[in-house]
């Protein structure tokens, strides 16, 4: 039976239950947040989706949070048939962040990864096709970092130089690439 | 041995007189068939979340306006909710009860608009449209009188809502929602729901299952046509709704005239949670008093309220200061997109326009 | 001998739109445009049936050869996408040329060296209820046989193109 | 000089003579040849003369139908249509007009030219040259052709052609994508329509239109009320020839933009639009000879100018066209081919086999038509009603899960789905 | 009074043999085309050239020379037509065939009978 309203599970008995099928899994947890070790995050959201008591079939949202430190990836994950939600959180590497991609698991994912690429510029290796969603290929760096100003290209202050062209790996045009579509 | 044939690529969008907004799919054809269908958003990403990173909270809500410019007042609504939840902020009952009555007029609207313009995607010429923008024009007149805008209202306050309705407002609504509405609502029944030729193009078209859309995260009518009985007003109720009854209308085969009867459904289901909150609707203030530059402890918060569209949700992340630190969306329009490819390849152009028309996407929300 | 100022004017401007046509079909380099060509070649002979006072057959050749089997041909070139659309041609094109010259050649010669039976005959009335009347009287036979030939070459061109397996061909 | 007044005297003295417009021209011509012009001459006037007649009719149609169709389709759709130009608007079309010759013609740049520029006029013309075997009154014909029936099938299959050329030469995806739809839907729908109007010859036993009106004159039945499930044959199916809705699939605008016309600009565009007017009017025009009596109207014409009756009938047939375009939405391309080959098709061929009965029956039972006739009207109606009945019964597109109605929640409601339910492999979604 | 009005015109004349100009006219085009062309729908849009030229003959016969029953021409016109829609119909059907096995229809790259 449902609950009347939603339920927050709690992260320590989140991580408790996660625990006992994946012992490593957790690095970290409190009441609220649930901290997963990035290695073992996937196999860790299998279970989450799996287990009958969590039953984290519905993947309410991700997203992506610039601590300075580090990036971390925020998942909210809810059981339709059970009435809860629980929210976990990935950390990644500020400077590669990368963490493996749950879209074979979702695929509400797919593009909110994407998304999160685009944006933030965390890699999901398993992905099917991680290209930038909203700017286009060649856009420099990622508008949701908190240190966007000083990557490369990024606005200073005053307008005139936005469009400052950049050399390097992000390339020379402003132009969308549009991929797979003809001249 | 079949003829052999060369897929071509056929632009759907930017450009097209059906992908509502500036939305663009390549879609690979090989005769009238879809093998491939590729989206492609962005053309109208305008990055809210990194601009609500250097205003103060309130100075965010219009932004919520300008994502679903179709249901400004339920993105208000949302995201009040969200910075309410994490600052703690009590919020009076008659703002409560106000911020009901928007939402379920805006529900109303939106699913106008969404009808009208699946039926205007099915073929029909304009009619149908102009018949969902007459009804949409009433309710927008109403959210006019009260707070002078009639597209991006940006009614809602952290709080309460931005003032109280005026004297006319209540005749108005009750003239609305008894005489005009229902009427009208009996109308798009005979006219829509006993259509042949929208059964004929609308059943069985866009398919999604129970295990896909819940598996695809998907929300709002495109869930419940799939059969699945989830609402947020009844599973994590927000303002009064759980005082409210209502039904939630559930279609059986997930296609796209499911939809278009969900929508319809939900409609005069609006129209009965309207009538009784407008029959408990309290006196006292409308608004709690909030600094204007309010600062809420530092901590995160997800709230969600159930949009026309979907689940729209709000996630803030607050460091203390004036300004949210991280505020993102979950946009119903952009995730409710991922099912797309599944439900169009293999099945034809008209097909795919019809199945993209009953997802009703809005691209301010889906770009942001 | 139509010594009707009017056809005869009507005769010429069609034969010269005619003949220009039909040459464009040969020159054009598009194979679609040459089907086209080839269209407005054969209005531009029923034009001409007008004239010689067919207008049954002018108005069947409307009907069939512009209506129908142009774009029986427009079909054909677009269910062959594949292939060459060029309207080239191949090594025989000279030799082609020469042997259709030749030919005029010949038969223009025979035209004006036979001495016809020309008859002083006024045009015909209109000719839709005698042809009728031919078809079931004199020539029920190969009437009969010539609907049977259409059957026939109906059910031969579905199995010439049917697939194997029926998958549901898409228009 | 002479010839001046006399035409004036004639004109004049017969201005009040609008029941049939011939005699005017009777009269010119009548000068003429008092005159001592040659036949030539007389033949070229009075062609002249009726081509005149016919364009300027035509012309004045493609104007006054803008304004029509926009005004009773904004009614239609709870809106005013143009009101702003002249009185109630009427001008507006005139401003349209002027707008669309100021544009730019736009040509693609690897576009044929020649057939790009052909395709418009070869989609005009047909629509006009139709109107020219149709009967306005008992001496109002332009060309009395014994062949007129299939003259009209034969232009109504050129008009097809053109949107071919045009669809192809604009070398655009979408144009070609609706000039393929074009052709699929000729081919299916040219043998219903060709079906249908068959029934009507047999019947009557000339292809004459004039000679269907004099037909129905004589006795004294409309042929609609004689043959209705041809009427209603003929009807789908050319409302599909014409590519209006419910089956605009050559121009759906909401799949692929403007189909065969998407890269057409200015005057070149505006043909097509007031071909498409032309063409409809023209249908409408046929529709009203073959069923409805043409200016024939019981005892309506000896008072009633025969052709204002005409154009009375074209216009109410002309206003359902422009209902069901307010109307209906579209079919989806297989289910229109689907009804042109499963249901049209034998329907017009049942009605072909009633038809040739009662006509032997009628022949050999020598019985006069004033029993015969209300009979067949009786029995056809009945009969129309049985075969769509049954078409509609045992052919209706059934759906493999049934329920429609939805059903109602008043908490949520979640099935246990299974545990594993992996999302569609990307890469391995086939078609 | 009828004042007999000049004419103005040449009086002009067609003559059988003029029609038959046109007629091999077309028919030699349509057996160049058929000869020369690499395209099989080429080929077959001179035949149906080719038949279009004779039915002309025909007609042209019908009308000018001397017969009992002059119909007869274009009864076979109508029986020529007849046969023409139905040889295109299954020539293209067999084009298609060809395509699907091949995914040509140039006539000189079917070789598969050559000797």
């Amino acid at each position: 039976m449902p609950h009347a309203a939603t339920l927050t599970l709690a992260g320590t008995h989140v991580a408790d239950r996660i625990r006992t099928a994946l012992p490593d899994a957790i690095r970290s947890a409190s009441a609220d947040i649930v901290t997963l070790e990035p290695a073992s995050a996937f196999e860790a959201m299998r279970f989450l989706r799996d287990d009958e008591e969590l039953d984290g079939k519905f993947l309410v949202q991700m997203c992506s949070v610039d601590m300075i430190t580090h990036i971390d990836l925020v998942y909210h994950f809810a059981s339709l048939a059970q009435n809860h939600i629980f929210e976990v959180k990935v950390p990644a590497d500020h400077e590669h962040p990368e963490v493996p991609s749950i879209s074979p698991l979702w695929s509400g994912a797919i593009l909110q990864e994407r998304e999160i690429y685009d944006l933030m510029g965390v890699k999901f290796p398993g992905h099917p096709e991680l290209t930038r969603l909203f700017l286009w290929e060649s856009f420099p760096g990622h508008p949701l970092r908190k240190d966007f100003m000083s990557m490369p290209g990024g606005r200073k202050s005053g307008l005139s130089q936005f469009p400052k062209q950049v050399a390097g790996e992000t390339g020379q045009e402003f132009r969308p690439a549009a991929p797979g579509t003809g001249e | 041995m079949p003829i052999k044939s060369e897929p071509v690529e056929v632009n759907i969008g930017p450009q097209h007189p059906s992908t509502h907004g500036v939305f663009r799919m390549v879609a690979k054809i090989d005769g009238e068939r879809i093998v491939d269908v590729k989206m492609i958003v962005g053309y109208l990403h305008r990055s809210m979340e990194k601009l609500a990173e250097e205003r103060t909270f309130t100075q965010n809500i219009p932004f919520t306006d300008r994502m679903d410019y179709l249901a400004a007042m339920s993105g208000n609504l949302g995201y009040c909710l969200s910075v309410e939840k994490l600052a703690g902020v009590e919020v009076p009952e008659r703002a409560q009860y106000l911020r009901v009555i928007f939402a379920e007029l805006q529900r109303v609207a939106s699913h106008c608009m969404a009808t009208g313009a699946f039926i205007n995607d099915c073929g029909a010429w304009q009619t149908p449209v102009m018949y969902a923008f007459r009804d949409r024009e009433k309710v927008l007149d109403l959210f006019e009188m009260t707070c002078g805008a009639r597209l991006t209202t940006n009614y809602m306050r952290i709080g309460g809502v931005a003032f109280d309705i005026p004297d006319e407002f209540l005749p108005a609504l009750d003239r609305l929602i008894n005489d005009d509405l229902p009427f009208r609502f009996e109308e798009y029944d005979q006219l829509l729901v006993g259509n042949e030729i929208i059964m004929m193009r609308a059943r069985d078209v866009g398919m999604v299952s129970p295990e896909m859309a819940i598996n695809a995260s998907l929300s709002g009518p495109l869930l419940r046509s799939a059969g699945i009985a989830w609402d947020i007003r009844k599973a994590d109720p927000y303002c009064v709704y759980d005082r409210m009854q209502f039904d939630i209308p559930v279609g059986y085969n997930g296609d796209a005239y499911d939809r278009m009867c969900i929508r319809i459904e939900e409609m005069k289901q609006s129209l009965r949670i309207i009538r009784q909150a407008v029959h408990d609707l309290p006196g006292g203030p409308h608004k709690t008093d909030v600094p204007l530059a309010i600062r809420p402890p530092a901590g995160e918060a997800y709230s969600r309220v159930e949009s026309p569209k979907g689940e729209l949700g709000f996630y803030v992340v607050s460091d203390g200061g004036p300004a949210p630190y991280r505020w993102h969306v979950r946009a119903p329009s952009l995730i409710n997109l991922s099912v797309l490819r599944e439900m169009t390849i293999g099945k034809s152009i008209a097909d795919a326009i019809v199945t993209l028309g009953s997802i009703d996407i809005n691209v301010g929300e889906l770009d942001r | 001998m139509i010594a009707d100022n009017g056809i005869v004017i009507a005769f010429y401007v069609l034969a010269i739109t005619t003949g220009i046509c039909a040459l464009m079909v040969a020159m054009v380099r598009e194979l679609i445009q040459a089907v086209v060509f080839l269209a407005l070649t054969f209005v531009g002979i029923a034009g001409i049936y007008i004239v010689l006072s067919a207008d049954f057959v002018a108005v069947a050749q409307v009907l069939i050869y512009a209506g129908a089997v142009a774009v029986l041909m427009t079909f054909a070139v677009m269910l062959t996408p594949a292939a060459d659309r060029k309207n080239s041609e191949t090594a025989f094109q000279l030799p082609a040329a020469i042997l259709a010259g030749l030919l005029f050649a010949v038969v223009v010669f025979v035209i004006y060296d036979t001495n016809w039976r020309i008859s002083g005959r006024e045009a015909f009335p209109a000719t839709a209820a005698s042809l009728g009347e031919a078809f079931l009287k004199p020539f029920v036979v190969p009437f009969e046989i010539a609907s049977v030939l259409l059957l026939t070459a109906m059910v031969g061109a579905i199995v010439l193109t049917k697939e194997e397996e029926d998958e549901g061909a898409d228009a | 000089m002479t010839m001046l007044l006399s035409l004036l005297t004639i004109v004049t003295d017969n201005w009040w003579d609008i029941r049939d417009l011939s005699n005017v021209s009777g009269a010119v011509l009548d000068i003429i040849d008092d005159l001592g012009g040659p036949a030539w001459l007389i033949y070229i006037v009075s062609a002249l003369l009726g081509t005149l007649a016919i364009i300027s009719f035509i012309g004045g149609v493609a104007i006054i139908n803008i304004w029509v169709e926009r005004r009773v389709v904004g009614r239609m759709q709870s809106r005013l249509g143009p009101n702003r130009l002249g009185p109630f608007g009427l001008l507006q079309p005139i401003a349209d007009a002027i707008k669309l010759m100021q544009k730019e013609v736009l040509q693609p740049k690897s576009a044929p030219g020649l057939i790009f520029t052909l395709a418009p006029i070869m989609f005009t013309i047909p629509g006009i040259a139709m109107m020219a075997v149709l009967p306005w009154g008992r001496n109002m014909s332009l060309a009395n052709v014994d062949v007129g029936i299939l003259y009209i099938l034969g232009l109504s299959s050129l008009g097809a052609l053109a949107v071919f050329m045009a669809g192809y030469s604009s070398n655009n995806k979408y144009a070609l994508f609706g000039s393929m739809r074009v052709i699929a839907m000729l081919v299916s729908y040219e043998i219903p329509i060709v079906l249908s109007l068959l029934g009507i010859v047999l019947f009557t036993g000339t292809m004459n239109p004039q000679g269907i009106v004099l037909f129905q004159e004589h006795y004294w039945s409309l042929m609609i009320l004689l043959q209705p499930l041809a009427f209603i044959i003929y009807f789908f199916s050319v409302s599909a020839e014409l590519n209006r809705t419910p089956a605009d699939i050559a121009e759906a605008e909401s799949e692929i933009v403007g189909g065969y016309h998407t890269e057409y600009s200015g005057m070149k565009f505006g043909l097509f639009y007031a071909a498409e007017l032309i063409n409809a009017v023209a249908v409408s025009a046929i529709i009203s000879t073959l069923f409805l009596g043409g200016w024939w109207a019981y005892k309506l014409d000896e008072i009633v100018p025969g052709w204002m009756i005409y154009i009375g009938k074209i216009y109410t047939v002309y206003f359902v066209f422009v209902w069901t375009r307010g109307t209906l939405p579209r079919f989806r391309i297989d289910q229109l081919l689907a009804f042109a080959w499963k249901w049209l098709t034998p329907m017009a061929l049942l009605n072909i086999v009633m038809v040739s009965a009662e006509v032997t029956i009628w022949e050999e039972s020598g019985l006069s038509a004033g029993i015969v006739l209300p009979i067949y009207m009786v029995i056809n109606t009945a009969a129309a009603g049985a075969i769509i009945y049954a078409f509609v019964r045992f052919l209706a597109p059934k759906f493999e899960r049934f329920p429609t109605q939805l059903r109602f929640y008043s908490n949520i409601d979640v099935p246990s789905l299974p545990a594993v339910a992996a999302p569609p492999d990307r890469a391995k979604v086939s078609v | 009074m009828r004042a007999p009005m000049p004419d103005l015109l040449l009086t002009l004349a067609l003559h059988l043999e003029e029609v038959l100009v046109l007629g091999a006219g077309l028919f030699a085009l349509g057996l160049y085309l058929a000869l020369s062309k690499r395209n099989a729908v080429g080929v077959l849009m001179g035949v149906e050239l080719m038949l279009n030229a004779v039915n002309v003959t025909l007609l042209a016969f019908s009308r000018f020379v001397v017969s009992p029953r002059p119909l007869d021409g274009q009864v076979f016109a109508v029986f020529v037509i007849t046969v023409a829609a139905a040889e295109a119909a299954v020539a293209l059907a067999l084009a298609v065939a060809v395509y699907k096995h091949r995914e040509t229809v140039n006539i000189d790259e079917l070789d598969m009978l050559r000797w």
